[in-house]
């Protein structure tokens, strides 16, 4: 059963870089417009968090949204399609990157305002308690996300009403150049949680079963009625905040640095270690990921564009 | 047919419409014992419980956020601003999520959620309290703006607005909540979308919306006396706007005047301006002019706060003026 | 010099006691039009922090603005004279009691929008911070503004940047009818100075020497280019609200309770006691003020209104 | 004359102000070593540290209500918020504060600061990072809105607004950065609230600003050849507007039609249009026409967003349909 699980878990986290990775490229390519921030070096926390919730459960992302959308069941055509602006993406192109959204699977969607989602997941919150489901809802965001108005608001919110919400900071030492040294009045965004009376913690956001365990114990909270939770996972991006950044802000050293605890390879070894795959079965999966992904972008970039008719369908429902 | 006040119509509104539908709830500041700070929602603490009618901190843009997060989660919200001019801190949330997730998203969430709040002056509490900002929601794809001018109107477009399957920004008028009007007994409701003639006229149509709409039709009395039959158009719903209804009038007339609370520059009634123009051109013997609140912060002294916004007797002025030409 | 003082602190606090009793029988006789928050109950706040600083130092202040402004040396006739919507008021008549402001004094004003003064205050002690001065910022604001998100943004860039700004929250129990245990989800607003990393305490509000000595230390520290502080005193409202509210969210023992500890009799006892006044000059002092008081709302009313012609001047410099 | 880009004049203003007025400092989000979002503020960090140059953290609010106090107090600050969309979290302190201060005080005080923001579409990055929001700030009283099409003008008119003792809200265009022009070696400035003739015709006027000033310009080309003169005026500045500029040319031409990215439905375009009505009735020979972009949130897929904004050849068809009339 866990070997079941953590081979899930790791094909995922695969999934997740190898789609950054496809992302890169294709926006060198010039092949997807836009921005697109990219989640490679987080994967422990987007599917750490999510293999602690079910599939009703719901979620709330970010701008760096893709990792949540396929921790929580997005399909990979589909993501990639939305990327690439076309007609079969999740959104039918209108979003791309920055507001991909599988509502369906419970996913309320990534947002290009930052902290903007805070509110929403808390709202979702206050819906589980009202409508009396045991659903809860996992809401995403960074460091910078911390300072804005809306995490304040939200917070409080939630701990005045006992909402089934567990706030995720995945700290990531930046939002775009600004280290949270220089931003930020605190270090640990967990010390947050005091000012709303809300249980906190800092977790290794490298390390999956560490955050599934954290998150676990806040969900179990939530469940029983017992409110939210704050979890600060530390982690880091690899990439620059965009493709265009050159990353002045930050040291070679520390970038490799944080490449040593890389969430997969760790986690790859202790697979290893405990034998649930032999170094075969491992590298068998890492291809058969890789073939899905270069398929999901054969898909996308086949796909049609969504048609100019289309426009103005849906502002109104 | 009874007569009741605004205040109570809007109140019955919310009453019934928790009453049919469960997932319909109220947050907000002051809404609950308090009863709102114009006393719209007093009794319904009492009746539906804090569950249901929710007291929030001073919170506006997750009072926004969350309820776009219920309203996408299978609530149908009714969250009341108190103020319009605090609903400034809540724009992000209403214009970027509450108006944008559904087409955002490809079409495949809704976001029903109704924003009450009131607006306009004539209490004497300056420039924060004041503000007409309808301009700004109208100007937002995916939003629905209501301004009801009447108890009527009031009760039948919000059980629409709260019915709805959009975000709708619903604005009630100060100092309309003390007014009485008569409200049928039974189940009613008033589309959204559509305007009314509230005064039928043949020499000039006045259109405006809100308390506008009374002052007008107190212009429109005075103007008979002389002889000058006035049509008065009450837009009520300003987004999306009635156009027809202001192009047939207006096609009868020849001539109109707008008139709003509203800073004139960038108001609502530049966009109806234009539309006549865009599409009723050659109906028009004369400009359509715009009668509007002056560019200022509403200042607190009665003495100023008066002469900031349209009187009966500057809409008798627009009038004879565009009659006389 | 001790005696000076205090005898200076009891008058200030008559004054705002006296002058929002004769706010209150304006409003009800309807000489005053909108609406007034009284500061009635909090003289021991406003007095207490403004005797901590020099004339040359800034507050901000709130829509609960009389005591602040009186506190920082505004004039009576001038104050009632804009609460009366005359052209001879501080703001010409067209702020009011809302908007209150002597900017001369170092008032930067009152305001309709709870919270939105913070982040003024903290742009105040910025502009100290860069022209280089040792002036400092006195922030006023309610436990209901403390729940806006301008007050985390506010207080993370003032946490982060050691600006000279005392933020002190008049913790008066209620925001209008809501309790801060119904919609605050901490008791102590002072415990959010640890998501700033900032230094905080909480002060008895109906003691006006407690809350000088407070303020002083955190003038010192500012002064010294220590940073900001967040004070929190306990204190209490005496009337509603506004005038319309019928205080149905608390109790009237509620009220008695905090009527014991009135700033007032209690500071007047203490001068008393250690022989600073006698009975009789403190009756003096009473009368005197009552008298200014009488005069300035004789002023106001004998004042005339704006000129219409004086609408638009002042929209832009 | 040299050649420089928008992006490099923007930053010269900046600079050269900073050196003339120690008052003057910058403050937003990313502003630093990073040199802003779209590179305006590249170099300045190192050449004037980072007292004068401050990376905020992402606090919009805080940032325009500080930059207000700080004003207040002495300062001159230029603040920047990196996208218009994200302004939205702002409003508050810009509408209530920074643009209400000093006529709510009174006159007693003043609010020198300009907000540095920029807008439109054009990069496929969607509803949160694409909209046209002039049409707000130009509805609020007490605040100057300026948005160029040049580096020309954007050198120039930057340095007025921080020269000027009001609020202003400067909004660049994320299309223009990389566009170049002339743009002199010696010290100008461009007055705020006059307008600029970008090209002369006597058949038609063509009102635009921003990056739409070019779209205008191309269309311009393109009709000549047919024979059709356009004369093409840059606003410049939107509040206060330079209605007399458009009225003179309106009188020459009898035709006008009127540009903008932003949604049709309440923008700046009916505010226009409905001036040069009140005003210049008489002077029109056919309806004053809005080409503007549709009423929705920008899609993200360049298939759509191109076709949600208008193109040279929606502005050449306007054009030919007002002609024909
Ligand atoms: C309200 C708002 N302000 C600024 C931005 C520009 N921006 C986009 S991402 C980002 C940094 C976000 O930092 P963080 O929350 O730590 O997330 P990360 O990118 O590190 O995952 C910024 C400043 C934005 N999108 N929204
Ligand atoms: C942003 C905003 N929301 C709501 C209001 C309405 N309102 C005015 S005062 C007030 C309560 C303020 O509470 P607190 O900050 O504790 O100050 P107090 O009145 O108790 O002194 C409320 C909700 C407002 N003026 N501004
Ligand atoms: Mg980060
Ligand atoms: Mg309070």
């Amino acid at each position: 059963m866990k070997n079941r699980e953590w081979i899930g878990y790791l094909e995922t986290m695969l999934k997740i870089r190898c789609f950054e990775e496809k992302i890169f490229e294709l926006l060198g390519r010039d092949l997807i417009k836009g921005a697109s921030h990219v989640y490679a070096g987080e994967e422990a926390v987007a599917v750490g968090a999510c293999a602690a919730i079910k599939e009703d459960d719901y979620i709330a992302s970010t701008h760096r949204g893709h990792g949540h959308c396929l921790a929580k069941g997005g399909k990979l055509p589909e993501m990639m399609a939305e990327l690439c602006g076309r007609a079969t993406g999740y959104c039918k192109g209108r979003g791309g990157s920055m507001h991909i959204a599988d509502v369906k699977s419970g996913n309320l969607g990534a947002t290009g305002i930052v902290g903007s989602n805070i509110p929403v997941a808390t709202g979702a919150g206050l819906s589980v308690k009202l409508r009396g489901t045991e659903q809860v809802v996992l809401c995403f965001f960074g460091d910078g996300a911390s300072n804005t108005g809306v995490f304040h608001e939200s917070l409080n919110m939630a701990g005045s009403w006992t909402l089934p919400v567990i706030y995720i900071c995945e700290n990531n030492l930046y939002g775009m150049s600004s280290a949270v040294k220089r931003v930020c009045s605190v270090e640990d965004i967990a010390v947050r949680g005091k000012a709303y009376n809300m249980p906190s913690e800092v977790v290794d956001g490298m390390d999956i079963l560490k955050v599934k365990e954290a998150v676990g114990r806040a969900v179990l909270r939530a469940r029983e009625g017992k409110g939210p939770t704050l979890i600060e996972c530390k982690t880091y991006r690899y990439y620059g905040h965009s493709r265009s950044d050159p990353k002045v802000y930050r040291t070679k050293e520390e970038e490799a640095e944080w490449k040593k605890k890389d969430p997969i390879e760790t986690f790859k070894k202790k697979i290893f270690e405990e034998g649930a795959m032999t170094e075969e079965e491992i590298k068998n999966l890492e291809e058969e990921v890789k073939r899905q992904v270069d398929s999901a972008a054969e898909y996308a970039l086949n796909s049609p564009f969504p048609s100019p008719d289309t426009l103005t369908d849906d502002v109104y429902a | 047919m009874r007569e009741i006040y605004y205040r109570q119509a809007l109140s019955e509104a919310l009453s019934e419409e928790m009453e049919r539908d469960e997932r319909v709830f109220l947050m907000g500041e002051d809404i609950g014992v308090y009863g709102g700070a114009y006393g719209v929602t007093r009794g319904l603490y009492e009746k539906f419980g804090e569950e249901r009618v929710r007291d929030t901190a001073i919170s506006e843009a997750a009072i926004a956020g969350a309820a776009a997060g219920a309203a996408m989660t299978g609530m149908r919200p009714v969250a009341e601003i108190m103020y319009i001019d605090f609903s400034t801190i809540a724009t992000d949330q209403i214009i970027n999520i509450a108006a944008k997730n559904r087409y955002m998203f490809g079409g495949k969430t809704t976001v029903p959620l109704v924003i009450r709040t009131e607006g306009g002056t004539g209490r004497g509490i300056a420039a924060h309290h004041s503000q007409s900002l309808e301009a700004w929601y109208v100007h937002i794809p995916g939003l629905y703006v209501v301004m009801p001018s009447t108890p009527y109107d009031a009760k039948g477009l919000l059980k629409s607005s709260i019915r709805n399957d959009n975000p709708v920004i619903f604005i009630e008028h100060k100092m309309l909540y003390g007014t009485k009007g008569l409200v049928p007994e039974e189940e009613y409701t008033v589309p959204l979308g559509v305007a009314d003639v509230k005064r039928e006229g043949g020499d000039i149509t006045i259109i405006a919306y809100s308390k506008m709409v009374q002052v007008a039709l107190s212009a429109a009395d005075e103007l008979t006396r002389e002889g000058i039959e006035c049509e008065v158009i009450d837009l009520r719903t300003l987004k999306p706007l009635d156009i027809e209804t202001i192009l047939e009038s207006v096609k009868k007339t020849g001539k109109a005047i707008i008139v709003s609370e509203a800073c004139k520059t960038g108001g609502v009634t530049g966009e109806v301006a234009s539309q006549i123009m865009e599409m009723g051109f050659d109906y028009l013997d004369a400009p359509v002019i715009r009668v509007a609140g002056a560019d200022v912060p509403i200042p607190m002294s009665p003495a100023l706060e008066e002469v900031a916004i349209p009187q009966v007797s500057d809409i008798v002025e627009a009038v004879k003026e565009v009659i006389a030409r």
